[in-house]
């Protein structure tokens, strides 16, 4: 066994893993040092998309940053849009009508749910599986027909505003998210027939990638990387913000710590999210969408703000400095993502390739929010 | 001048078995693309000509005039020398293949063998071809191959002994004999041989779904892991040479199940026996071959060695030994 | 033992429980929309490039060149220029200039447009070589137009 | 554990001030003041408590200590103002309070460092502050402690060119790795 052990170290080589690579998902670069197929050593490279995002919110007004903020996570861009919205809105003290607070919860839980949705498909095709990814496809675009008709754009929403939102729901919205909510519980089971219970699949997430519940804490990982990992976690239930303390959800947490504890946390999100969208259409108060008294140009007292939201990849939160001009002074964005991916490097050590995969397919990684 | 009609007659096969095969390849991929598309709920080619059939035409064309880019730094010889070392013994092996009792182009005695050693061929053009290739993903991809194959040839062999056994012969045209006059005569059902024969041929299809490449066991391909793996450095027409072989193996993996399993040209129910039950039921095979592809996610090649030998070796091992004791005992 | 024969059956269960997934869903019919052959309609709130609006009485722009659609774009791609003209109340438009190169279609120009006077249009098969060609004279659009 | 008790703690670590804030209103509950030389005592604490980092930021304070000066003197201005205004009020002779400027030197602007902490289990968001001077803008790095804080503080290197000593990799990460540039200073000009 020694002898093995030492002669087997020597022998390593580097493999650059992207910046464009199929399972990178966007413009990541990994560089692994491999021995064979174990990975002694993993070093994400990131930056490849860097827009400097802080930058622009310093140079622009307030409103002038709100169509920033669903282009950086372009997967689940109106929790970004929250987010952003309800940091200026602490800071300036505006009140938000609560027909807004409701159609801003619908809109953003729906896009949770297309974010899973897309997230399942592109990590079965991590998996080498195809079909699932169009199945869910087929699913997540009754939502980006939703979500248009009532936003006017299909990927990067730009909806909320500072007091509200930008339009009022129609009929036709509620009639339609009802319609989805049931097919897609329709189809759930045919999803977990499919994919979850395949034997192929068992075998490469369970006991797959294990990241435990102190490595979440020192590195910062939250969402459904820390929910897998048996910590109860989630912004939504921790700091409760918008309308979400009155609606009756739970969160699933899985303590495994293995890729398929992950797996499993976001397919119980999907059905959790479809119940907050149900209970938030059946009590849907009438009423305005913009609150009166908005300011045309905010500006907020001096001081700094933080507010943070859940996104479908963690906690997302904002901090503002202002200085009671009419630009933000210092905007930090603090991602979700960045922090789960930097635990990357020490969670695959001397995994195997195909399995580190699954891994990083696993934390659901997003390069636009990672690289801001 | 006096010309050996044999002469003539294998000529004649040879260049209707390399005309089969190149067709196969092309519409087979024409096949996979549909059937893909169609379970995903999409069309699929639908362009170019009807159905999009005459697509294989323009893919060819389109392979056929891009340049063929031999890269710096790979070994010339063996980076143009392993996609024919593909495809050439595919094509040997269907001289040996009986489409009916008249349809072969040599009968031989020793046929399955001749098989067996030509697809282990194979392996060697793939290896050789990552290796010359100085690719990283390319190597990793040719040692899992290698792997593979090892570790897949024993259940297939021990389960195509069991068969021998059975039969007594390795001429592939007397087994198919053997088994004529309707389904309960085929080697599947031969339960007075072995109650396990099901699950033989279970054993035997997995095993040439690895050896061919195929989804689920693509991990010399893995896109998402290892881009194109063998293939990485491959353009143009060494692409396609590689691929026109890949295909034309999974034809004769899924002859060789049929002529072994099957009942070759034997008609279910005893009536018209002849060439198009052979193709109907390699056809059938195929189908299903790439109906696994579209549905299951990939395992991982240390998945795939624990499946060789922790489940089917040992089962394969059991059925040879059932069978040996069955056929001392009646 | 059992344990490992109840794993294999149970896996090849779900195997075949996959297929038979797969199978049913090649035999239902196609979901796709055979894109330039067939169009789905659009929602009415889709947010194209931005259009200026006519007056029904006159045809002229309803614009009255207040600079807020300017002001409020985040990536300074609108130019709005007016000069006054007499008879006339408040300034007459003359030039609007949208730089589509750098617009992000996020809508703050139409929300901050008080007489109305932008809209989006539905136009999305936006396809061209120069990249001039995507610096539109809003105002000739329009006349152009009526 | 409840806020009270970590504001204790931190305050016993060597903390310039520990504030605690009104969440509702500010975001976070405890805002706390430290000294470069016992953040790393400060984020012991925290750890010890199990909290989990959430970010590592920079503010650039350029500008700062003139606006504050302007103050200083706008509010003796006024009080000289009033007391002139006052004088003159009760017929006396205005006191000779020559407003002067202050002549002495600006004390130099400052870099913060912001460290974001929360808990899993209860809600207590602290934000540990810690300035020093922009012509030498060291930190002693934290990511010993929390591994996560090395690519934060690699991102604030980046943004701010604050250097974290001790960290075991300042090389950019979001910026080209020749960056010698930091975008998020005030004095930035591209």
């Amino acid at each position: 066994m020694s002898a093995f052990a030492e002669s087997e170290a020597k022998e390593t080589f580097v493999l650059n893993l992207g910046p464009q690579h199929p399972a990178t998902h966007g413009v990541l670069r990994v560089k692994l040092t491999m021995d064979g197929e174990y990975i002694v050593e993993a070093e994400p490279v990131l930056g490849y998309i860097h827009r400097m995002h802080e930058k622009m919110g310093e140079n622009r007004t307030w409103a002038q940053f709100l169509p920033n903020t669903g282009r950086m996570d372009y997967l689940h861009a109106l929790a970004f849009n929250h987010g952003y919205v309800s940091v200026v809105e602490r800071a300036a003290g505006i009140e938000v009508p609560e027909r807004a607070e409701y159609l801003r919860v619908i809109t953003s839980e729906l896009n949770r749910v297309s974010s899973h949705l897309l997230w399942f498909g592109a990590f079965i095709l991590d998996l080498g599986g195809f079909s699932p990814l169009l199945y869910a496809f087929d699913d997540r675009e009754h939502i980006l027909d939703l979500l248009e008709s009532v936003t006017g754009s299909r990927l990067t929403y730009c909806y909320f505003r500072f007091g509200g939102v930008y339009n009022d729901i129609d009929g036709d919205f509620v009639v339609g998210a009802r319609a989805f909510i049931k097919r897609l519980r329709g189809r759930m089971p045919m999803y977990h027939n499919l994919v979850t219970k395949n034997i192929i699949l068992m075998k490469r997430l369970r006991e797959v990638g294990p990241i435990s519940a102190e490595m979440c804490r020192k590195y910062g990982a939250t969402g459904p990387v820390c929910r897998g990992s048996g910590i109860n976690f989630d912004v939504r239930k921790h700091e409760p913000y918008s309308i979400y303390p009155e609606m009756d959800f739970e969160v699933p947490v899985y303590e495994q710590c293995d890729s398929m504890a992950r797996y499993m946390v976001r397919m119980d999100e999907i059905e959790q999210s479809l119940r907050i969208v149900e209970q938030a259409l059946d009590k849907l108060p009438e009423g305005p969408v913009m609150a009166d008294k908005v300011p045309k140009i905010i500006k907020p007292p001096k001081g700094d703000y933080y507010h943070a939201v859940e996104t479908a990849r963690g906690s997302f939160g904002v901090r503002v400095v202002s200085d009671g001009s009419n630009t933000p002074y210092r905007l930090k964005l603090r991602s979700p993502t960045y922090s789960n991916l930097s635990l990357y490097g020490e969670a695959c050590q001397g995994m195997l390739l195909p399995d580190a995969l699954a891994l990083m397919g696993s934390l659901d990684l997003v390069i636009p929010e990672i690289d801001r | 001048m006096y010309v050996d009609p044999e002469i003539i007659r294998l000529l004649a096969f040879l260049i209707g078995v390399i005309a089969f095969a190149a067709l196969n390849a092309a519409y087979l991929v024409w096949l996979e693309r549909k059937e893909a598309a169609h379970i995903q709920r999409r069309i699929g080619p639908k362009e170019v000509g009807p159905f999009g059939l005459f697509q294989p035409l323009v893919d060819g064309i389109k392979l056929m005039t891009k340049q063929l880019i031999v890269p710096a730094g790979v070994d010339p010889v063996l980076f143009k020398i392993a996609p024919i070392l593909v495809m050439v013994p595919a094509i040997m092996s269907f001289v040996t293949i009986p489409f009916s009792d008249t349809l072969v182009a040599r009968n031989l005695d020793i046929g399955l063998l001749a098989i067996f050693a030509f697809a282990s061929v194979n392996v060697l053009g793939l290896l050789l071809g990552a290796w010359g290739s100085r690719n990283k993903y390319a190597v990793i991809s040719a040692a899992r191959v290698v792997s593979q194959n090892v570790a897949y040839e024993i259940p297939m062999l021990v389960t195509v002994v069991t068969l021998v056994m059975i039969s007594g012969t390795m001429n592939l045209s007397k087994i198919v004999g053997l088994q004529m006059g309707g389904f309960w005569h085929w080697n599947i059902f031969n339960f007075s041989a072995s109650p396990l024969m099901p699950v033989a041929f279970l054993i035997f299809f997995v095993c040439m779904l690895a050896e061919t490449n195929r989804a689920p066991f693509d991990m010399a391909e893995a896109e998402s892991e290892l881009v194109a793996g063998a293939f990485t450095e491959y353009s143009g027409m060494g692409f396609g040479v590689f691929f026109m072989g890949e295909y034309a193996n999974i034809v004769i993996g899924a002859s060789v199940a049929t002529i072994l399993f099957l009942g070759g040209w034997d008609c279910p129910f005893g009536l018209f026996p002849g060439v198009h039950w052979f193709l109907i039921k390699m056809y059938f095979l195929i189908f299903t071959v790439i109906w696994i592809r579209w549905t299951y996610p990939r395992t991982t090649f240390y998945g795939l060695l624990n499946l060789s030998w922790k489940i089917l070796i040992p089962i394969s091992f059991v059925n040879l030994i059932l069978t040996s004791a069955m056929l001392k005992v009646f | 033992m059992i344990d490992y024969l109840r794993e294999i059956i149970s896996g090849t269960w779900s195997l075949f429980v996959g297929l038979g997934i797969t199978i049913r869903y090649f035999f239902q019919p196609v979901v796709t929309v055979q894109y330039p052959h067939e169009t789905l309609p659009m929602t009415p709130r889709f947010r194209g490039h931005i259009e200026l609006v006519k007056d029904e009485e006159t045809g002229e722009p309803k614009c009255i060149v207040c600079g807020m659609c300017q002001k409020a774009c985040p990536s300074n791609c609108i130019t709005v220029n007016g000069e006054k003209r007499e008879g006339v109340k408040g300034k007459v438009l003359t030039e609007y200039t949208l730089d589509f190169t750098k617009c992000s279609l996020c809508g703050l120009c139409v929300e901050s447009c008080t007489p109305k006077a932008i809209t989006f249009s539905k136009d999305y098969n936006l396809a061209g070589v120069r990249k001039e060609a995507y610096i539109f004279d809003l105002k000739k659009r329009l006349e152009a137009k009526n | 554990m409840n806020c009270a008790a970590i504001k204790q703690k931190l305050a016993a670590s060597g903390a310039e001030s520990v504030i605690e804030t009104e969440y509702a209103r500010k975001g976070f509950a405890l805002d706390v003041q430290v000294a470069p030389e016992h953040l790393v005592a400060a984020v012991s604490v925290l750890d010890a408590e199990g909290f989990f980092i959430e970010a590592v930021t920079g503010v650039d304070w350029l500008g700062e200590q003139a606006a504050l000066r302007k103050e200083t003197e706008a509010k003796a201005a006024a009080e000289a103002k009033v007391k002139a205004e006052a004088a003159a009020a009760a017929g006396e002779e205005a006191p000779a309070v020559a407003v002067h400027a202050e002549q002495g030197e600006l004390p130099e602007d400052v870099l913060e460092a912001v460290y974001d902490f929360n808990h899993y289990e209860y809600l207590c968001r602290v934000t540990i502050r810690t300035r020093m001077v922009r012509s030498k803008p060291e930190v002693p790095t934290i990511s010993q402690i929390y591994p996560g804080a090395n690519w934060h503080e690699r991102e604030t290197h980046d943004f701010f060119g604050i250097i974290f000593v001790g960290h075991p990799y300042l090389v950019p990460l979001l910026l080209p790795e020749d960056a010698d540039y930091h975008p998020l200073l005030k004095d930035f000009r591209p």
